[in-house]
């Protein structure tokens, strides 16, 4: 790697400091109701990822195949006390009365030879007690993979910034274990295995290691441990800690990121609007489901990415540069209010204008500075143009390598880097291997650029960058007047409408009665300042 | 005539290749690619690139010159079946063939989640240009978005009366694609439905030459434009009198 | 194409103006004893230029094939009155006191039918009047074929800046021809047919239209006239004049530079040191060549090429950045003198580094930029990568692109497009196709951030331009401490060294004797105001 | 074991091509281009780019898997006939065998200018880091530099009693290359020095296993070290007991 000193180059743009304050001020007005609607709710995949972060885990045979303990815990759960006071108490008072340890007794339960009760007066004490030690059991697990993690960064070393990160996707983990690790050997320090189609519309967390995925393989909790390993493992032989990311995305998104927790997984794609947009799931148990992940993230030392680049696949990304600016600004919020760190937003981004358009690249280099000047203390995300990627995998390079310089030159943090086969197919280890050589070429020969360059001053990269914070301003406006609710329902991400009833997983959402106990939730509320 | 590549000269049948082996960079592996190549039919074949990766593969990139040939001529090209119709003509044929108006029913199925292609045909915005089947007066879309199974496409196709049945499929990685236009072509059998639509399925990587073993009445491939597809359901309709349906 | 408005940024490096200065006239005090070898001095290639320009054209039968005419008449007038006083008059003579027609005479005297008489008094005097007559005419063929230029630009239309310049090199004009006319349909502007290999060591120019050249096809006027007239008619389709090169270089040199002035050729590789370095031709041979052959190209409106590019090939890019930049001096002084215009100067450059170098892209800024600065009014030639280019055809390509980048910010009007198997084998069809679109995409997408960046005061690119210079302009003035044989000796360009008497074609420099005539050269030092 | 290309999973056999055919853009030229695939080998063959060159040519990139496999193990592979020596003991060789220098006599002949190639073998400052022949204290290089003809190579090798003749050839377009190289050999036989000369060639575009049709000692390929060519010259006279030329 001949990657030149890390700079976050800012002031390029002479952007107006007093905008920009705006719109923080306007996202965090619109984040209040969802704060809100949050903290007197919970779902069913809050319910199991609690369970999950007290130990329990494993599969009963069902019907169509095993069905997750934890699942069956809070489907149980649901039908006899109902959900709306938590899933730890029941569990826990089970527990408590039967033999004391956790797996045997949610087994049980799962297995109906347990039935559910809600207990009362010293029972509950005793059962709410116990949830508050879990509560600090569990506080000391995700802790102890956080500091591994930062030990094992100190032993094995650390990766200079900007980090390339990578894609696997067989769909069969053993086949994603060595391309994962020939990737990290030729200068990967960061791997990414994407989840086959349809898992985010699964209600549950597959179980065990896996190999059938589509375009993507299951995220289960032996999945990440294999490749944390074998990552681990090749970490050692090169000398750098190599990074393991999934995503805290569909009606799971609690449960994975309680996996992700234990399981040291380092960065998380985790986005408050993604899964509502892209895969049509409720909005209410999205903003709900991405509170109480993002407190895990938090504690966890996990980064997350947040996923605006997307809006311009099914949106123009010229028409519409602004409302990945905006959706930054809200991510942002949502996720501070959460108790996440500056240097845990991995804001995502790229807009990827159609190649065939004059001053495409300074455009882009326009919005990516523009980001980098709004958000100069995150680990920003830059993403590799996939929409206009076709099947000439030659120009396809080279479009990816534009987009490295792009990156390089505005001081991205995080490079996914562009597959020339994007067009084509879920990428070959060779396509892998080529976009290290690409990029290894771009920010060895090209990275100092950014701190060589400036703008001319009133030029077509500074006017368009105050164009497209204007139009971020007004979009905040407008949403801060309507409610997030209504803006998503008006299109306004990615040009696409989804209804505040519609989607999948409301019947998941319950109103947190009196009596509600999350005493992981108040943990983390607490160890994170945000109670 | 025969005809082969053509590189820098008439003939010469030059062509690239790559292809990544699973053996780590040695002189064995060059015997390998070189083997393959002269499998292929690459004369005089070159490595000109071998990167390892990691130490368990390797890359390569080779040129050669190709012995095979092919006549042109001889080869069965399908000609496009149906005739390409200017809007007007397309919303008359529908109002004569049914006298009211087309039901049109569009999903990316099973679990793929992608509208930006479906969409492109489907709305009134279009494509490239050529504006979606929206904008023909004479039809009534109804578009169910993606990740739509196959069960309740059926069942919409029958509660909307759906004179068409559109399926999109992107994801292709383990033939995902392949599985959901199935499902979908056996739910309408299942359902009693299947002859009453003209069923059509697109998609990137598909092409018009799989809709006999797909059983779909077309496929259309990469590029597909909402008026080619509208030219199909028009020339469709009248050719085969589904207004019965 | 989508080429933004093509602008040259200088001002950017704020480099020393006394030095830029001081090495122009170091140049001029270099170039000075060249000139008067070249006055004092004629070679076999010239007087041969002079015959063809006056109509001696053709081919007699020769034991190891068919000799052209304009050799056996020049080595006929060698063998019998000498070739001390020129060509001309003894040629002229005998069309006087014979048939009167040029080509007949001509072919008389190859044929050995005709002797070579050196005539006197009036007979001289005839011979001396139709050589000045035959002066103007070859002049006013010149003038008519840059007229013609003229006029199909007006008509069909002048291509954009910068121009897209392509190599097209089967060996078989006639293979070469789809190809070129392929070209110019998908965007190209310039076409050059390099030649096979061996022809620059040829003493002799090939006649007819030609099939079997090695990794180039040979020049003859035929070729050039098939050529040339094929891109006419694609010109005329695309509306874009399209631009023919090919080479004054070699034993031929100003024989090359008559036929293009008579073909209508628009551009030639013409260089005052390439064939001394890379063919191993003898140097003071090429410096009087040189001289005419640029006197032809002046008048006929041809921009010529140089080399310097060629140097960073044998020798390193980075240490010997500066020998490109000092004999760009050298090749502006000379081509000056003999009458080119600053407009016709396309120096040719690029300063190719290795990719693995850190800040190898920023290097090509300083470079390329510092040229541009230094020729503000040249249009100058910039050239793709072509050493380091191996057989990763995907890599190469980003290479390629790299290097197009540098030309769209530095602002070079003519962008040789490199190709992705330049490590491999001489372009494919497809490889030219490939390259169009690479540069269609990097100056549509990227070309307006000439006129956007500027570089840090100090930097590393200014800092980096400013040591060049300086290096260049120690160079020179040792070059005219020793004068340029000696340089030459030394190795000082291309780290090879040559002697002065040794090479190829020595033995066809001639000194020029009392009554020596050339009415040619004369007309056109007239013409350019360079008596 | 046989192995296939490895795509995105073992033995998919995945495999990237490229080529253009002189046909125009059409259906029925990508049928042509199909059918080529499927001579290759190429099972479900996808076109994933077509683009025009001109009004008669077509550019295609495809990929597809490859029906052919191959078992490393059953291939021949040539081994490296010498061992690598240090330059000291590469010197004691020569002084030993010879009892003098050894005269190496280095060229690109024929109308060959690049001497980039020649001159990291011969010059003292070498390639990659690996010293030239002229460093080593026991040869005399004498390096002709390029455009040198085959006669005036023979007769330099009888002038100055060389032990090896070494050949760049750098131009492959028409077989160039092998023709100069057999110009050589064939002016070296008509003086009567074959035989007594180490003969090698080298060159990007040569292999070692084209030696033996070539009538050469030895080949150097792409990236040829000149501690390899100065370890094949030690083993060769040791092996073959030259000194007595
Ligand atoms: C945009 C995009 C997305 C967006 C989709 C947003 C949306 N709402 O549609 C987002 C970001 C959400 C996305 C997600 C994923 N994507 Co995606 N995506 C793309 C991308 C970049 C562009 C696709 C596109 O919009 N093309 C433009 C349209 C107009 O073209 P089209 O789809 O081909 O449609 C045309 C024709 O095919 C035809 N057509 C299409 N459908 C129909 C239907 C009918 C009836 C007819 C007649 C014609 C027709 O007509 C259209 C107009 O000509 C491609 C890469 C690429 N450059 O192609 C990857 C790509 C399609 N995605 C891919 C993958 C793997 C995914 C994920 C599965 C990744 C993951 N595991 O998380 C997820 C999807 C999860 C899921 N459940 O499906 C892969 C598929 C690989 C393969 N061949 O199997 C691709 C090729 C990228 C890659 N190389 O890995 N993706
Ligand atoms: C530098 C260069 C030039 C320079 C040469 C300067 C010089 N004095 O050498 C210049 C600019 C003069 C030049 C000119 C031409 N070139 Co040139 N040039 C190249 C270039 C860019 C690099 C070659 C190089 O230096 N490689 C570095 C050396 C170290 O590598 P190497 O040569 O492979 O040598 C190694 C091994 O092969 C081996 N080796 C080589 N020789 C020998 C000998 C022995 C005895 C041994 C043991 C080993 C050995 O060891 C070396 C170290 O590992 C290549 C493109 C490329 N990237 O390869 C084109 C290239 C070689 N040139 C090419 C051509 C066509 C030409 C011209 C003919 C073009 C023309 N028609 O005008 C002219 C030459 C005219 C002529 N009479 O030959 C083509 C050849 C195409 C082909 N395969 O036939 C190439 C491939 C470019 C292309 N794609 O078109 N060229
Ligand atoms: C922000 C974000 N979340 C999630 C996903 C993945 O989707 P799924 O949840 O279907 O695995 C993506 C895919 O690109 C993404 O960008
Ligand atoms: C300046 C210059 N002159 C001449 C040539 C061509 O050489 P030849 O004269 O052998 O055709 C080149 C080739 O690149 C060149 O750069």
């Amino acid at each position: 790697m001949r990657k030149p000193p890390f700079t976050r180059p800012v002031g390029r743009l002479h952007l107006d400091a007093s905008s920009i304050a705006e719109c923080r001020a306007l996202a965090a007005e619109i984040a209040e109701p969802l704060n809100e609607l949050a903290r007197t709710h919970t779902t069913k995949s809050i319910e199991r990822a609690v369970l999950r972060l007290i130990g329990v885990d494993g599969v009963s045979p069902g019907a169509d195949g095993p069905i997750p303990v934890p699942n069956l815990v809070v489907d149980a759960i649901e039908q006899s006390v109902g959900l709306g006071r938590g899933a730890l108490v029941p569990l826990l008072h089970a527990v408590e009365t039967g033999c004391g340890h956790i797996q045997s007794e949610a087994k049980a339960i799962a297995d109906g030879a347990t039935p559910v009760v809600w207990p009362d007066g010293v029972e509950l004490e005793i059962a709410v007690t116990r949830a508050r030690a879990e509560a600090d059991l569990a506080e000391q697990r995700i802790r102890a993979a956080a500091a591994q993690r930062d030990r094992l960064i100190a032993e094995v070393g650390e990766a200079p910034k900007p980090w390339f990160y990578l894609i696997v996707a067989t769909g069969n983990i053993h086949d994603d274990i060595p391309q994962a690790q020939a990737a990290a050997r030729n200068g990967c320090d960061i791997i990414a295995v994407i989840r086959s189609t349809g898992q985010s519309l699964l209600d549950y967390v597959p179980f065990g290691a896996t190999t059938e995925g589509y375009a993507g393989t299951y995220a289960t909790q032996e999945n990440f441990r294999l490749m944390r390993s074998a990552l681990d493992e090749v970490g050692a032989e090169v000398g750098r800690y190599i990074r393991l990311t999934n995503y805290a995305s569909g009606l799971c998104m609690p449960e994975m990121a309680a996996l992700a927790a234990m399981e040291r997984l380092d960065m998380m794609l985790n986005d408050c609007m993604y899964g509502i947009i892209f895969r049509d799931i409720n909005m209410q148990r999205t903003f709900i489901d991405q509170h109480f992940s993002r407190m895990i993230h938090a504690l966890a030392g996990i980064v997350i990415n947040t996923g605006e680049d997307n809006y311009l696949t099914t949106a123009d990304a010229v028409d519409s540069a602004h409302t990945v600016l905006a959706s930054h600004f809200l991510n942002e919020r949502l996720g501070l209010n959460a108790g996440l760190k500056e240097d845990q937003l991995g804001l995502g981004h790229a807009f990827e204008i159609n190649p065939e358009l004059p001053d495409q690249v300074l455009m882009e280099i326009a919005h990516a500075q523009l980001i980098r000047e709004c958000f100069p203390n995150h680990p920003l995300k830059w993403m590799p143009p996939t929409k206009h990627m076709t099947g000439n995998v030659f120009q396809g390079f080279l479009y990816d390598g534009m987009f490295n310089l792009v990156g390089a030159l505005t001081g991205q943090d995080i490079i996914l880097l562009g597959m020339m086969t994007e067009g084509i197919h879920t990428p070959f280890l060779s396509d892998r291997d080529l976009a290290l050589e690409n990029a290894d070429y771009v920010f060895g020969a090209a990275g100092g650029l950014g701190s060589e360059v400036a703008y001319a001053p009133g030029g077509f990269i500074e006017r368009r960058a105050a164009e497209v914070l204007e139009e971020c301003r007004q979009m905040l406006t407008k949403i801060a007047d309507v409610g997030m609710f209504d803006a998503i329902e008006a299109g306004m991400f990615g040009d696409t409408s989804r209804a505040r009833d519609g989607g999948r997983g409301l019947d998941g959402v319950i109103p947190r009665e009196r009596g509600y106990l999350n005493s992981i939730e108040d943990r983390l509320g607490d160890a994170l300042g945000i109670a | 005539m025969d005809i082969r590549p053509y590189g820098d000269a008439p003939d010469d049948g030059l062509v690239q290749v790559s292809f990544t082996l699973p053996l780590a960079a040695s002189e064995r592996a060059r015997a390998a690619a070189l083997e393959l190549a002269l499998k292929m039919g690459l004369q005089r074949p070159q490595i000109v690139h071998l990167k390892p990766i990691g130490d368990s593969f390797s890359f390569f990139v080779l040129y050669g010159a190709l012995e095979h040939s092919v006549d042109p001529e001889t080869l069965e090209v399908e000609e496009q079946e149906f005739p390409l119709l200017a809007p007007a003509e397309i919303n008359r044929v529908i109002r004569e063939q049914l006298r009211r108006q087309m039901v049109v029913l569009g999903a990316s199925t099973g679990t793929d989640a992608h509208t930006v292609g479906l969409d492109a045909i489907l709305s009134f915005k279009g494509f490239a240009g050529d504006k979606g089947l929206e904008s023909y007066s004479e039809m009534r879309v109804v578009n169910l978005g993606s990740q739509v199974s196959a069960q309740d496409l059926a069942a919409r196709a029958i509660a909307e009366r759906a004179d068409a049945v559109l399926v999109s499929q992107i994801v292709t990685q383990r033939e995902a694609h392949l599985r959901h236009l199935s499902e979908v072509r056996e739910a309408l059998i299942a359902t009693g439905v299947r002859d009453k639509v003209v069923l059509v399925g697109g998609g990137p990587r598909l092409v018009p030459a799989q809709s006999i073993e797909l059983g779909y009445d077309r496929i259309f491939g990469r590029g597909a434009k909402p008026s080619e597809v509208a030219s199909f359901l028009a020339w469709k309709i009248a050719s085969h009198d589904r207004s019965a349906a």
